[in-house]
C-alpha cells in the first residue's frame, strides 16, 4: 500500500506540483495550437513548435534537457540521458536545419522577378531597417545584452530559418521566444503591414501602375545564385551556410538538370527538417526561460521591427520615386522584409483595393525575395558582431 | 571573419554604430548585387544570343492550350496547374480545365 | 605461393570454419525471407531484419560489433571500427527509430472511431493481459529475468516499435529474436486468434450486430491527441517519447493544415526509418545471441502473449455485456492486442462467417486503436519497473 | 519516473505485482481517458456547435457517387485517380474523366 | 580481413602482383558466381516450376510511343488529379476535367 | 575609421589575397558547373560536386575544415567549429552514403540480363583490367603511394560510389580530384569508348547479332541478390557494405511486397544522400589539395583507366568468340565497364551504327551490371591490400 502510494508520489501529476508553472506553459502551447490550426499561422512551423513545447513541459517526460545545451555547450558525456528531443534538437544547435530548409526554400524560389528589375534589392535592403532599430531598442530601452538584441532585432528579417540560426549562435536562450514571434508575426504579415503602408502612401501612390517585366533568360538565372554566392560569403562570410545552401537549391533548380534533387530538396527533405526543427525548436521553450518578462520583450520588440521593417521598404520606394522617371509603386516597397511570398500577396491585395486590377504581386516578389538576401546579410554582420 | 577585431569589445559597441555598420554593409552588399546583376545582364547581351525563356508574367498563358500540338504533356500540365494553383490562391474564381487533348 | 595460401585462409570462407554457427543462422534468414517475401509476413520489417541477420553473420565483414553495445553502452572510443550498420543501429540504441515510426503510424492512424465509441478502450486494456501473464510466465517458469521477461511480454502489446524500444531499453541482447517474434506473430494474427475466438464466444454472440457509429467531429479528433499525450506522459512518463510522437503524427494529420509534414512523416521518414531499423535490429541477431534455449522460450512465450492477449479482449467483451444494453460482439475484443489494422480485420472476417453482412470492421477499429494506446501504457509501467 | 523507488529493488519485485500493478495502471489510464474523451465530448456540445465531418463507418459508400452531390470530393478525386493511374500503369487502354463536375 | 596478412608489408607488395592477385580475384569470383546462377537455374528447373514473368528484352518498346495514346499517361493524369484535389480543397466551385481521353 | 578600414581587411575579399589560388578553384568549379548543366555531364552528382568546391574555397567562410579530417581521423573535440560541410562529410567519412547511395542503385537495377546470360559475368571481370594497369601506371610511373593509385586505379570501375567509398579508406586526401574524375569519365563514355571498340573490332564482328535472351523467372531474381551477397562477402569482406547493400536495394525491389521501401530507397533517401554526398566530397577540394600536378596525374590515369577497361572487355568478348558457337557481338564487351546505363547505350549505338536494327541494349546490360559487381569485388581486394 504504501508503495503504491509512493508511486502515485512520483507521477507526473504530482511533479506538476514542484512546477506548476509547466500548466501556463500548456495552456500556451494551447493557444499556439488554436492559431496554428484555425487561424492557419504558419501551421508547417508553428505546429510542431506548439506540440515540442507541450511535450517539453510534461514533468518527468524527459524528452529534452535544458542542461545539456546550457552556456553554448552541448553535454556529450550525458548522451546516455539524451532524450528524444535532445538528439533531434542536435540539428538545430549544431546549424544544419535552417540550412537545409533555405536550400528548400532556394529550390522553391524563383529569382526572376528580381533579375528583371534590379532596383527591388534596395527594397530589400531598406525594409531590413527593422532589424536595426530593434537592435536599439531592445538593447537600449529593455536592457537586453547586445547579442540577445541582435537575435530579437532579426525577427524583423522575416525569415524563421535565419531567425532560428542567428539566435542559436547569439542567445541559445531565446530560442523559444524567437521563434513564436517570428513565426507568428508572419503569418500576421497581413494584419501589421496594410495600415502601416496606408498611412505612409497616397491614394495616388498606391494607384501608381508598373508595366510588365522583362523577360529574364535561363542562363542569368543559373548565373545569379552563383554569383551571390560568391559576392555575399566574400563580403559577409558568417552568413555563408545561409546563403550557400539557399543559392545551391536555386541553382539545382534553375539549372533544369537535378529535377529529382530539387524535388526532394523542396520536398521531403525540407518537411523532415521542419518537424525535427519545429518540435525542438519548441521544446526549448520551457516554463523557466518562457515565463519571464523578457518574453514579452520580445514580442513586443518583434512587431516594432516588423513594423519598421514595412515602413522602411515603402519609404525608400517613395524616396526613389522622387528621381525616377517611371515610378515605383511603394506599396511593393513593404514586400521588402521577406515573409515570401505573403508580404508580396499583401502589396498585391493592396495595390487591387486601390486600383481593381492592378496587379503588383510579380512587381512585389523582387524586394521579397531580395528581403530573404538582406536579411542573410544583416544576420551575417550581428553574427561578426556579436558571435 | 568579417568584424572578428571588435568581436573581442563586443559589449563596447555602440548601438548607433550597429546601425549604421549593419544598414551600411546591407546597402553596399544589395547594391552591389545590383551591379553584378547589370554586368551580367551586359556580359549576356554580348556573349550569349538572348534566349528568353518566357515572360515572367505571362498574363496569357492560356493561349498555349490552343495549338493541337502538346509537347512535353507532363510537365506541361504541371505547368498549367501551378499557375492555376497560383492564381487561385489569389481567390479567382472560375477556371476550367477543358479537353486538355491530343486528339 | 604461401602468401596466396595464407590470403585464402582469412576469406570468410574459412573464418566460417572458427564458428560454423552462423551457417545455421544464414539458414534462418533465407527461412525469414521465406516468410516476408512469399507468406507476406510483415514484409516490410522482416524483410530489412532478415537482410540484416544475414549481413551480421558473414564472417569477416564486420558490418556490425555486438561488443560496441555491450552492456548497455555505446563504444563511441571505437568510432574508427564502427561498421555500416554499427552507424545504423545508433538510431536504435539512442530510441530514435521506434518513436518515428510511431509519428508516422500516427499519421495514418484514425482514432475517429475510439472516440465515438469509448467502450473500446476497456477492451483495448484487457488485451494486454497478454503482457504480463507472460511476464509472469517468462520469469517465473522459464528463468529469464524480470527485465528480459518484461520485454518478452511486450511482444503481446503486438505493437513493433513499442515491443523494440522497450527491449532496447531493457534487454537489448533479446532485440533480434523479440522483433522476429513480434513481427511474425503480428503477421499470422489471422491464425492465431480465430480458434481462441471461436473457443470463447457463442456462435450467438458472434452474431451479434452493432450499430453505426456516431458521427466524430473534426475539433474531437484534433482535441483527442492533444489530451492523450498530456494524460498518458503524466501518467507514466516513461511512455511520453512513444505515446508523444504518435499523437503528433495524428495532430499533424487530423488539424489539416500540415499535409506536407503529414504525407512525409508517413511515408518517406518513416520508410526511411524501418530500412535503417529493420537491417539494424537484425543485425542483433548474432549466433551467439540467437541461438540459444532462450530464443526458443521467447519464441513460445511470444504465442502465449499473443494467445492470452486475445482472450482477455474477448472475455472482457462477454463480461461487459452482462451489463449492457447494447451488446457488444465480442469478436471485436480480441482486436484489442492492436497488430493495427490486422486483427481488426480478422474480427471482421469472424464477424462475417458467423453471419454474412456483419460489418465490423469499424467497430473493431476501436479496441485496436485503443491497443496501441493500452501497450505504450504498459510498456511505460515496465520500463519504469525494470528501466 | 513513475515507480522510481521500486527500481532500485527491481529484483525484489513480486510477479503478481506486476501483473495486477501493470494491468492496474492499463486500465485505470485507458478508463480515465474514456472520462477524457466523454469530458470533450460535453464540452463540445456545449461550446462549439457539432460540426459532424461525416459517419465513421459509412457502410453504403458507393452509393454517395449515386447522388449529384459529391461530399468529401478532393479524397474521392484522389482516389479515382489513384485507380485510374493504377489502371493505366496495368495497359488497360480506354479510360476517361469525364466532367467530375459540380456546377 | 582478406589477405590481412599482406597488410603490414604493404608497401612491398610488387605490382605485378597486385594486378595478378586482383584480376584473379576479380575472375575468380564473377566465375564461381556464373556457376552458382547456372546451378540456382538447375535447382529452379527441378523444384520450382518455372514461372516466366515475362520476356527480359522487349525490343520494339519504343513503338509504344507512336500510337495517338498520351505517354507518360499516369503521371499525367496524377498531375491533373494532384491539381483537382488541390483545388477543391479550397473550395473552389467550377471545375470540370473533361476528357482526359485517349481514344 | 580605423575600426572600419579594420573590418574591410577582413572579408572574404581581402582573405583571397591570402591564398589567390581559390580564385583558379573557383574558376574551375565554374568549369563544372557549366560541364553538369550545359553539357549534362552526371549532373546529379556534378552540381552538387562542384557547388561543394566552390563553398570550400570562399576564404572565410569555414564550411568545411581539412584539418578536422587529417590523417584519416577525424577532430571530434573540435564539434563546437564544425561548420555546416563538415558535419555532412561526416557521413562520407563514416562510408555511409556510398553504401546507401547503392542500396538507392540496387533497387533500380535489373539483373534478369546477367542472369539470363551468365557469360556476362566474364566481360564485367575483364573490364576491370583498367583498374589494375592504372594501379601500375599510377604507382609505378607517376610515383603516387600504393594506396594512392589503388584510389585511381578505381577509377576505372566507373561506379562512382564504389570509387568515392574506397578513396574515403584508403586515400582522402584525393577524394576531390578522383570524385571529379570519376564522374566526368562516366559522362564522357560516349566519347571514350567508340573509338577503342571501333579499333579493336572489325566490322563484321560489330555486326553479330545476338538472340533474344530467355526470360527469367522471379524467383531466380530474387534468389540472386542474396546469393551474390553471400559470396562476394566471403571472398572478399571488405566488399560487403557496398555489396550488401546494393543486394539488399535489389531484394526489395524483386521480393515486389517491399514496394514503398524500394520507392524510398531508391528516390528520396539515394536523393538527399546524394546531395550530402556531392556537396561534401567536393569541399574536400581545397586549392592545397587540388592545385597540384597529382591532380593531373589522376585526371591522366582516370582516362587511361576507362580506356583499359573498355578494351579488356572487346578483347575479351573476341577472345570467347574462338571458343563459342553462339558468338558474342565484342561492342557488349565494353559495357564491362558498368558506367550504367551510359556504357551499355553506347554499345546499343555503337552496334546499329554497324547494322541498323541490331539491339545490343539487353546483351550490354548484361556485362553492365556485371561491372558494378567486378569492380565491387576489384574495391574489396583493394581495400584488403592497401587499408
Ligand atoms: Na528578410
Ligand atoms: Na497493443
Ligand atoms: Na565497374
Amino acid at each position: 500500500m504504501e508503495t503504491v502510494l509512493n508511486f502515485l508520489k512520483q507521477t507526473g501529476f504530482v511533479l506538476i506540483g514542484d512546477d506548476p508553472r509547466v500548466l501556463i506553459m500548456m495552456l500556451i502551447s494551447f493557444v499556439l495550437m488554436y492559431l496554428a490550426i484555425k487561424k492557419q499561422f504558419e501551421p508547417l512551423l508553428l505546429l510542431p513548435i506548439s506540440f515540442g513545447m507541450l511535450l517539453t513541459n510534461l514533468p518527468g517526460a524527459n524528452l529534452y534537457h535544458t542542461e545539456f545545451f546550457a552556456n553554448g555547450t552541448i553535454a556529450w558525456e550525458s548522451w546516455h540521458d539524451f532524450g528524444l528531443i535532445d538528439i533531434l534538437y542536435l540539428g538545430v544547435k549544431l546549424g544544419i536545419y535552417p540550412s537545409l530548409i533555405f536550400m528548400g526554400v532556394g529550390a522553391m524560389t524563383d529569382f526572376g522577378p528580381l533579375i528583371a528589375n534590379p532596383k527591388s534589392l534596395l527594397l530589400g535592403a531598406a525594409a531590413q531597417l527593422g532589424i536595426f532599430i530593434t537592435y536599439i531598442g531592445a538593447s537600449s530601452l529593455l536592457g537586453f545584452a547586445p547579442n540577445e538584441a541582435a537575435s530579437i532585432g532579426i525577427i524583423g528579417g522575416a525569415d524563421g530559418p535565419t531567425a532560428i540560426y542567428v539566435t542559436t549562435k547569439l542567445a541559445p536562450d531565446l530560442l523559444g521566444p524567437i521563434a513564436v514571434a517570428a513565426y507568428s508575426y508572419m503569418a500576421l504579415v497581413p494584419v501589421i503591414q496594410p495600415p502601416i503602408m496606408n498611412a505612409l502612401t497616397t491614394k495616388k501612390e498606391r494607384q501608381i501602375s508598373m508595366k510588365q517585366l522583362r523577360p529574364v533568360s535561363k542562363v542569368e538565372k543559373i548565373v545569379f545564385p552563383i554569383v551571390v554566392t560568391i559576392f555575399v560569403s566574400l563580403l559577409v562570410p558568417a552568413a555563408a551556410p545561409l546563403v550557400g545552401m539557399l543559392m545551391l537549391g536555386n541553382l539545382m533548380k534553375e539549372s533544369g538538370v537535378t529535377e529529382r534533387l530539387t524535388k526532394t530538396a523542396s520536398n521531403e527533405l525540407m518537411n523532415i527538417v521542419t518537424i525535427f526543427l519545429g518540435v525542438s525548436v519548441g521544446a526549448t521553450a520551457t516554463a523557466e526561460v518562457f515565463l519571464s518578462w523578457r518574453t514579452i520583450g520580445i514580442i513586443v520588440m518583434g512587431v516594432v521591427a516588423f513594423g519598421f521593417g514595412t515602413a522602411g521598404g515603402v519609404l525608400l520606394a517613395k524616396f526613389m520615386n522622387l528621381f525616377l522617371k517611371e515610378k515605383i509603386n511603394p506599396l511593393i516597397g513593404s514586400a521588402g522584409v521577406s515573409a515570401v511570398p505573403m508580404a508580396a500577396r499583401v502589396s498585391n491585395v493592396q495595390g487591387q483595393k486601390a486600383k481593381p486590377g492592378n496587379f503588383l504581386l510579380m512587381h512585389a516578389m523582387g524586394p521579397n525575395v531580395a528581403g530573404v538576401i538582406g536579411s542573410a546579410i544583416a544576420a551575417g554582420v550581428l553574427m561578426a558582431l556579436f558571435g | 571573419m568579417l568584424l572578428e577585431a571588435v568581436t573581442s569589445t563586443a559589449v563596447d559597441i555602440p548601438g548607433w554604430f550597429v546601425v549604421v555598420m549593419g544598414l551600411g554593409i546591407v546597402f553596399f552588399g544589395l547594391i552591389c548585387i545590383i551591379l553584378l546583376i547589370s554586368i551580367m545582364g551586359a556580359i549576356m547581351k554580348r556573349v550569349v544570343k538572348p534566349q528568353p525563356e518566357k515572360a515572367v508574367a505571362p498574363v496569357n498563358v492560356p493561349a498555349a492550350a490552343q495549338s493541337t500540338e502538346i509537347p512535353n504533356r507532363s510537365e506541361f500540365v504541371a505547368a498549367v496547374a501551378a499557375v492555376i494553383a497560383e492564381e487561385l490562391g489569389t481567390d479567382i474564381t472560375k477556371i476550367r480545365i477543358e479537353s486538355i487533348k491530343k486528339l
